[in-house]
């Protein structure tokens, strides 16, 4: 069917659609799980296993992300285009597509100083382990 | 800068297998890493049969375990490698073994039951 | 305790513990849910109810990603080193933390035709719409 509709109705249209689905959810999140954000993990080597071959650090705070993404997704969300589009589509039909996931978004390096297999002493920079921001994707 | 916090920017740089690893063998080593995270030097020593003999000495990413230790300090009992970081502009250049013996938990002999 | 062990027999014992992971994980990860991977998922404008201000396209196939992140994550997961740690601790203690999660590692583009809101006909390139690759992050 051609849209014989006139373009300017389409403004009030799409706020309006937006107003509404936004109050909707504001009432349905809120007794829920916590919003997506970071959370406090020490990872010991001790606890796996990997004392014998990791001389040092003895341990380090990685940090991890959990919680929900839920309609509308905020801003500090981190939220991709597709995450917001597939927030949009599980609020509209949950059986769908299920919500985007809190993962990390930005993530930092350590230091590591271990014993190769030919026990000799290495320093490395391990990138990708520690979290430093949480989002929803 | 974080008022009070020793900024670490550069470090006693030392690499024992500098040939193997096309390195300097000793120097400075300027420290830098993604922002706002902060920075430490660390050195790491053998005993052998009572000389110390360094194994590598440099810059430490951001790591709790290294957090506001002005002084370098292995404080684990007799590792077979010694390590520790610090916080602050060429901290590792010295580094101290002080070893915190684990507490002697006072056993009294457990007095066995007698059987009935 | 300090680390008397003879550093070479780091070796032995960082294999044997991968090794035993990876037999107990092999049996108890295969009989649940779908490991992690892309499904299809066409989006509708019209069931937005943006087809009077999106002119074209109708809809666009933006996938979604879904599936189970559980020791051992293969190399096609995508994982970065968080992941793969995350994946351990919670293979030892489930409690401390989640699996990773399934998400979108590459996304594409969409351009999209549509009425701004003083009517006039714009082009646009969406960035991060469509779903290229899944992993567990």
């Amino acid at each position: 069917g051609s849209k014989q509709r006139n373009p300017s109705q389409s403004k009030g249209a799409k706020s309006q659609v937006t107003l509404r689905m936004a109050n909707i959810a504001e009432n349905s999140s809120s007794d829920q799980m916590q919003a997506c954000k970071k959370h406090e993990l020490y990872v010991s080597f001790k606890d796996l296993k990997w004392q014998d071959w990791i001389i040092a650090p003895d341990g380090y705070a990685a940090y991890y992300c959990e919680g929900e993404c839920a309609f509308p997704l905020n801003s500090y969300m981190n939220a991709t285009n597709h995450a917001i589009m597939q927030t949009l589509v599980n609020f509209i039909n949950p059986k769908t597509v299920p919500k985007p996931c809190c993962v990390p978004t930005q993530l930092n390096a350590i230091s590591v100083l271990y014993y190769d297999d030919s026990s000799n002493v290495i320093l490395k920079k391990y990138r990708n382990m520690v979290v430093r921001a949480c989002g929803c994707h | 800068a974080i008022l009070g916090r020793s900024e670490t920017q550069e470090c006693v740089f030392y690499n024992s297998s500098w040939e193997k690893d096309w390195t300097n063998r000793s120097g400075i080593e300027h420290c830098h890493d993604e922002k706002n995270k902060r920075l430490h030097c660390f050195a790491s020593w053998k005993n052998v049969s009572g000389t110390i003999e360094i194994v590598r000495q440099g810059c430490w990413l951001d790591d709790v375990n290294c957090y506001d230790s002005n002084e370098c300090v292995e404080r684990k009992e007799s590792p077979n490698v010694f390590f520790c970081c610090c916080e602050g502009n060429m901290c590792n250049e010295k580094f101290l073994y002080t070893p915190e013996t684990p507490l002697q938990v006072a056993t009294t002999n457990p007095v066995s039951q007698k059987p009935h």
